[in-house]
């Protein structure tokens, strides 16, 4: 049965479409990365999923679920999460209220403790900065926390847009490294967005290429990593 | 058409105008262009700045008090009279504009307004603490009409001449330094202030002298104010008219001078239309209802406008412009952002 | 020295009613990024209806409760009714819609119970204690005094110690990032201006007793005055509220006692105006300020 | 796009010059606001905002006694038209409303504008235009200046000559009170403390305090005063600012004796602020002045009482009822005086000959040199819920205080005046 299922999607902030048309299907428990130059409609992709972006057309479901009509917090609170590009961090509230924000509509109190417990121990260097205020972390720290706190609430799809983003190659390889295994054991579907081509389709099992908001390519990832022509044409290496 | 001819235009216009309207009308057109040079200069303030001003009515009253004790001080003919107290009126409101400017570079939004509120409920004490003569305020000088033209019009028209002449004064230079390269500059500290500093525009001193060029029509819309009624007190410009002076601002369309045009008319006129019809209510209610009716279809009026039409009347003719050919004379710059 | 102890004496009530309104209008800043320009209008309301209630019951306590529902009500129903309509990130639309507000309500409150002052009875007696001979605080004084702190301790504790609280200082502060975290951010938004107006609400019910009578304006200084209070202390800071509020009553009180009454509003324009020189957002300013 | 704009310029300019005719001055004839049957007058108070609750009564009742001689014939067989614009106790708009009165509705005259900082923005422009201006609702001495405006003239006993009064009574009762004023903080309070000073020598006062119109409390003042030791304050306060000091005052366990100006002395008014059941309490024993007949079941109040029945809707019954009617009976009187073909000179002239009586317990001493209406006041004394004159009558003039013996106006023609 498939996760995540879009038909149609078109999505335009005025002018041409930014997303044309474009139908995808997750299957459960699959790594997807979804790749793409800059422009192609990666991030509105995701946007448009979560419901921070309105769409033209088409419809979206969630383990067939329809979400097409539902606001973004009721698609999170059907197991829909999105760790947004850059420093999704609240910088006014500390690394503890940033994390347990995250579970707070899905777990009680006792619950919501040993699910933080749970992330500390996912990420240590979170757990040394528990009471630090969210604006001093490391954009490191801040990605981690992003994650953490999707986390938390255990979603069934996770969507991640540029994880890597400015962050040395050690952090990324962590942090990919955790979500791989994450997926793994919980049977977690991810739709990752990534400019890191190499690092995504390490992680993924699957790839889906955008070009000018539509599928251009949707082939297994290690078949599209093999691939120098596609690579050229649509990711510029 | 270049600025300062469609000013003139414009200005002869509205004196020809005067000619069609008995002396409580002209007396009305007065306060109107009175406010159309405060509004105007609000407008400008708010829509190309982003910075709220709610103490319009205070640089108004300082270019009223500017030129009631100038001109009541000169002694000799009545032009250098009316011409020391118009530029009394222009430095009193220029610096008072210019020191809140001063403060204004340094605040966001909401801090602004509420030094620009407690500014305007400060004004009474102000009055009862300076030599400003407390609550009765300072008398203006009465300008009669010139013996050539007593014979033609009443004095309530001479008022609404001076007035009218008096508002295109303080406009035109505020259109012509909105469309220069200061507009330009404004624009881009209200687009990003940040962006801004980087392209070389720093954006205090660009908040600050915007502040001051909005505060210079300000006071002299006081000063047509102060001919038309003698008599400048605190009590009249109050926290009432200053909000009145954003409802027109609004009203207008933020930004457009022609949209100022219409909100102080609007402002000047409406309450006193709805009073009139209140009047017309049984006795017991029409009590209650006088000017308190107005006040509440203003508010009214205003929630409706912001919610479901936010470009303004500006916005409005913009589009009856639109949907035909000809061009009315207002500024043709955009209005909205 | 008689004088001072007196002079201060009144100010601290009067400062207390001043930081409980002020705090008002922080919170709503904090949870909905507004300024509520109509919160004198709405509070005033919101004692029209306390009145009611007393007089048809005879009852103090339950007037109270019908003013801080009623506050309450009006706030939540200013948001859902008006502000959600108005486009996020400009503050403008919204300070000019809350003026709209403030001119219906105020000429509506004049059209249906005409502009009258009536009288308000305090449910405690305004006779002060002496010590030594100088009159100090009333037990009026001192339920003011309880009752805004009590409230705002409770505040404090809502904000900061429960999730509730958390959700409401993630949605001010980061409004999408919330929702993407499952937060309803227009429910905490509805119950920041309820939250606001209702304490609003409480502090005018404090106030209204120890003035002429109640009428549509009997709010609208302490809203300037506590706006001013709220800009000093920087409208991030309930701390910062407290802190001004108390400061600037004991200064009006001053100048009042020992200046004249009119010097008064100058004394708050000049400490604003040093304040925000200093400190362009206000006493106790976040470091790191935000802008939407 | 210039073609247009220039066509509409020269057929709006062609339009004006033909309608230049209609806004040229003169070429009239008759008085205006005066036909062969109504004469239509108008007034400025505020009827909304702030000052609306203590004052918007004072129309409603000069309406209703003129409803009452309308309904009797009218003076002269002339109806009166009183034409009542609000100006929410704000300069500005009363600029606005007067100015409609005189252009649009083109009064015959202006009587009882309300306030002194309203009525001062538009003193000038009476003048100018030369419409009597009678009796100013406010004790100012603006509005005598008969050689700088020579067709204002005054209602209200002045605010020096109130204090000066007041100051006199509580001298004469107790020589050694320490005296204490508590003013407004505009030429009200002023003039009062200047009456008291003309009594107890400048600077003899032992505390002055201050409130202004916008104030929460009185608290700091009345705490300053109680410090200082007062026993006798006089109060040159508006109604709502009196019943507030006597309460705080009351709050703090302090009563001193208070005097208080008329303007802030209305005992109905006080009680509705106070409540009924500490009114004649915390007000026993309050010394006021006045000039008008409000004497519990005094002829004038029974038949005022009478008028405000049928008239006003049986609106409640304060002193601002006895001022209304008494401001319209002495417009009547001046009316009837101005002669069949009534014009505004004539009217003024009725005014400055020092033939109107008026209703007050005190004379009237308009004349050509002076434009003030009382010189004296009678005292008035609150006990057990009731305020009467107790007898006691001063003449203020030139700075001496004189007791003289009042001499109230009987009621004559159910209080209608005729020639």
């Amino acid at each position: 049965m498939s996760a995540l299922a879009c038909e149609g999607l078109t999505v335009g902030y005025g002018g041409a479409p930014v997303i044309d048309a474009l139908d995808l299907d997750i299957a459960e428990g699959a790594v997807v990365a979804l790749l793409g130059a800059n422009g192609a409609g990666k991030t509105t992709l995701l946007r448009a999923l979560t419901g921070l972006v309105p769409l033209r057309t088409g419809r979206i479901a969630l383990h067939g679920r329809d979400l097409t009509a539902e606001s973004t917090e009721d698609r999170v609170r059907s197991g829909l999460a999105l760790v947004p590009e850059g420093r999704s961090v609240v910088v006014e509230l500390t690394v503890d209220e940033n994390l347990r924000l995250g579970g707070l509509w899905r777990h009680r109190r006792k619950a919501l403790d040993a699910a933080a417990e749970d992330m500390y121990a996912l990420f240590p260097a979170l757990d040394r900065r528990r009471r630090a205020p969210g604006h001093t972390l490391s954009g490191g720290e801040r990605q981690m926390l992003a994650l953490a706190r999707a986390l938390l609430a255990r979603p069934r799809v996770l969507l991640l847009d540029e994880p890597s983003l400015g962050l040395a190659p050690k952090a990324t390889a962590q942090l990919l490294g955790v979500l791989r295994a994450t997926a793994a054991r919980t049977g977690l579907t991810v739709l990752l967005a990534e400019q890191n081509v190499t690092g995504a389709l390490s992680v993924a099992d699957r790839g889906v290429v955008l070009s000018l908001g539509a599928v251009a390519a949707d082939r297994p990832a290690a078949d599209l990593a093999a691939d120098p022509a596609l690579r050229h044409a649509y990711l510029g290496f | 058409m270049s600025t300062p001819l469609r000013a003139l235009l414009l200005t002869v216009l509205a004196i020809g105008g005067t000619f069609g309207l008995d002396p409580f009308r002209n007396y009305q057109l007065a306060t109107a262009a009175a406010c159309f040079a405060a509004v105007a200069g609000l407008t400008v303030l708010v829509g190309l700045t982003g910075q709220l001003s709610l103490g319009h009515a205070v640089l108004m009253a300082a270019g009223g008090y500017g030129f009631a004790s100038a001109a009541s001080a000169v002694d000799g003919p009545w032009p250098v009279a009316l011409l020391a107290g118009l530029v009394a009126a222009a430095a009193a409101s220029g610096a008072l504009g210019l020191l809140l400017g001063a403060a204004a570079a340094r605040l966001r939004g909401p801090y602004l307004a509420g030094l620009t509120l407690a500014l305007v409920i400060a004004l009474p004490a102000a009055a009862n603490t300076l030599p400003l003569g407390g609550d009765q305020g300072v008398r203006a000088p009465f300008l009669p009409v010139p013996e050539p033209l007593a014979a033609l019009i009443a004095v309530e028209q001479w008022h609404a001449w001076l007035a009218i002449a008096t508002a295109a004064v303080a406009v035109t230079p505020l259109v012509m330094l909105r469309n220069g390269r200061a507009g330009l500059r404004m624009r881009a500290v209200l687009d990003d202030e940040t962006a801004s500093r980087l392209s070389g525009v720093d954006p205090g001193p660009v908040k600050a002298g915007a502040f001051a060029a909005s505060a210079v029509p300000a006071g002299l819309g006081g000063a047509a104010l102060a001919i038309a009624t003698q008599q400048v007190t605190p009590g009249g410009y109050g926290l009432g008219f200053s909000l009145l002076l954003v409802v027109a601002a609004v009203a207008g369309g933020l930004g457009s001078i022609g949209g100022a045009a219409i909100g102080a008319v609007l402002v000047t006129v409406l309450p006193w239309g709805l009073d009139e019809l209140a009047a017309l209510a049984p006795d017991g209610l029409g009590r209650r209802l006088d000017g308190n009716l107005a006040v509440l279809l203003f508010g009214a009026g205003l929630i409706a406008l912001t919610t479901a039409w936010p470009g303004g009347a500006a916005r409005l003719l913009d589009r009856l412009r639109a949907a035909r050919p000809l061009r009315l004379a207002t500024p043709s710059t955009t209005t909205e952002r | 020295m008689d004088r001072f102890v007196f002079l201060a004496a009144a100010g601290l009530a009067r400062g207390a009613v001043l930081a409980l309104f002020a705090l008002s209008l922080v919170i709503v800043w904090r949870t909905a990024r507004a300024v509520n320009f109509a919160q004198a209008a709405m509070a005033a309301a919101a004692v029209y209806a306390a009145f009611a209630v007393t007089a048809a019951t005879g009852s103090y306590w339950a007037g109270l409760a019908t003013g801080l529902a009623a506050g309450a009500l009006l706030g939540a129903g200013a948001e859902r009714g008006l502000m959600r309509r108005l486009p996020a990130h400009a503050p403008l639309p919204g300070i000019i819609v809350a003026i709209g507000l403030v001119m219906v309500l105020q000429a509506g409150l004049a059209i249906a119970f005409g502009p009258e002052h009536r009288p308000m009875h305090p449910p405690f007696s305004q006779r002060p204690f002496l010590i030594g001979g100088v009159p100090v605080l009333s037990p009026y004084d001192l339920f003011t005094l309880a009752a805004a702190a009590a409230v705002m301790a409770a505040l404090a504790l809502l904000f900061n110690r429960t999730p509730l609280g958390l959700q409401l200082r993630a949605a001010a502060f980061a409004p999408e990032t919330a929702r993407l975290l499952g937060v309803r951010v227009p429910r905490m938004a509805t119950l920041g201006w309820a939250l606001s107006v209702a304490a609003a609400s409480l502090a005018a019910l404090l106030l209204v007793p120890t003035e002429l009578g109640l009428n549509p304006h009997a709010v609208d200084l302490l809203f300037v005055n506590a706006f001013a209070v709220a800009v000093i202390g920087g409208l991030d800071s309930p701390a910062g509220a407290l802190l001004a509020g108390i400061g600037t009553g004991l200064l009006v009180s001053l100048v009042t006692g020992y200046v004249s009454a009119s010097a008064a509003p100058l004394a708050v324009l000049a400490l604003m105006t040093l304040v925000l020189l200093v400190r362009p957002g206000g006493l106790l300013a976040p470091k790191e300020a935000r802008t939407a | 796009m210039r073609t247009p704009t220039s066509k509409a310029a020269a057929a709006l300019a062609a339009a004006a010059l033909a309608l230049a005719a209609c806004s040229t001055p003169g070429g009239d004839e008759s008085v205006p606001g005066v036909t062969d049957d109504t004469v239509t007058i108008g007034t400025h108070q505020p009827l909304t905002g702030p000052a609306a609750a203590g004052y918007s009564t004072i129309s409603a009742a000069t309406a209703a006694y003129f409803a009452y001689v309308n309904a009797n014939g009218g003076i002269n067989g002339r109806e009166i038209e009183y034409l009542v614009k609000d100006d929410a106790y704000d300069p500005a708009a009363t600029q606005t409303a007067v100015r409609e009165l005189v252009t649009e509705e083109e009064v015959f005259a202006i009587v009882n504008g309300l306030g002194t900082p309203t009525h001062s923005a538009v003193l000038d422009y009476l003048d100018q235009q030369g419409v009597p201006d009678l009796f100013v609702s406010s004790g100012s001495l603006t509005w005598n200046q008969p050689d700088v405006y020579d067709n204002t003239f005054a209602f209200n006993a002045d605010y020096v000559t109130e204090g000066a009064a007041l100051a006199q009574y509580a001298v004469e009762q107790d020589p050694g009170a320490v005296v204490c004023v508590l003013g407004q903080d505009d030429d009200y309070g002023e003039g009062v403390i200047e009456g008291v000073e003309t009594v107890v020598g400048s600077n003899e006062i032992a505390e002055v305090q201050t409130y202004s119109v916008s104030s929460e409390d009185l608290t700091a003042q009345l705490g300053a005063m109680m410090a200082a030791g007062c026993e006798v304050n006089v109060l040159g306060t508006i109604n709502g600012f009196t019943a507030m000091a006597v309460g705080t005052a009351a709050q703090m366990e302090w009563f001193p004796r208070w005097y208080v100006s008329s303007s802030g002395a209305d005992y109905p008014t006080l009680a509705g602020y106070l409540g009924e059941d500490l009114a004649p309490v915390l007000l026993q024993g309050m010394v006021s002045v006045n000039y008008l007949p409000f004497s519990p079941g005094g002829e004038w109040v029974s038949l005022f009482e009478e008028i405000n029945a049928e008239y006003n809707d049986g609106a409640p019954f304060t002193g601002n009822t006895v001022f209304g009617m008494s401001v319209g009976y002495l417009f009547c009187e001046a009316l009837a005086a101005a002669g069949d073909d009534p014009t505004r000179e004539s009217l003024v002239a009725a005014v400055e000959s020092g033939d109107l009586v008026g209703n007050g317990i005190v004379p009237l001493s308009y004349s050509g040199d002076d434009h003030a209406a009382y010189r004296a006041v009678g005292v008035t004394v609150v006990n057990e819920g009731v305020q009467d004159y107790v007898g006691a009558t001063y003449e203020v003039s030139a700075g001496r205080v004189t007791a003289i013996e009042p001499s109230p106006v009987p009621l004559e023609n159910e209080g209608i005046p005729g020639e």
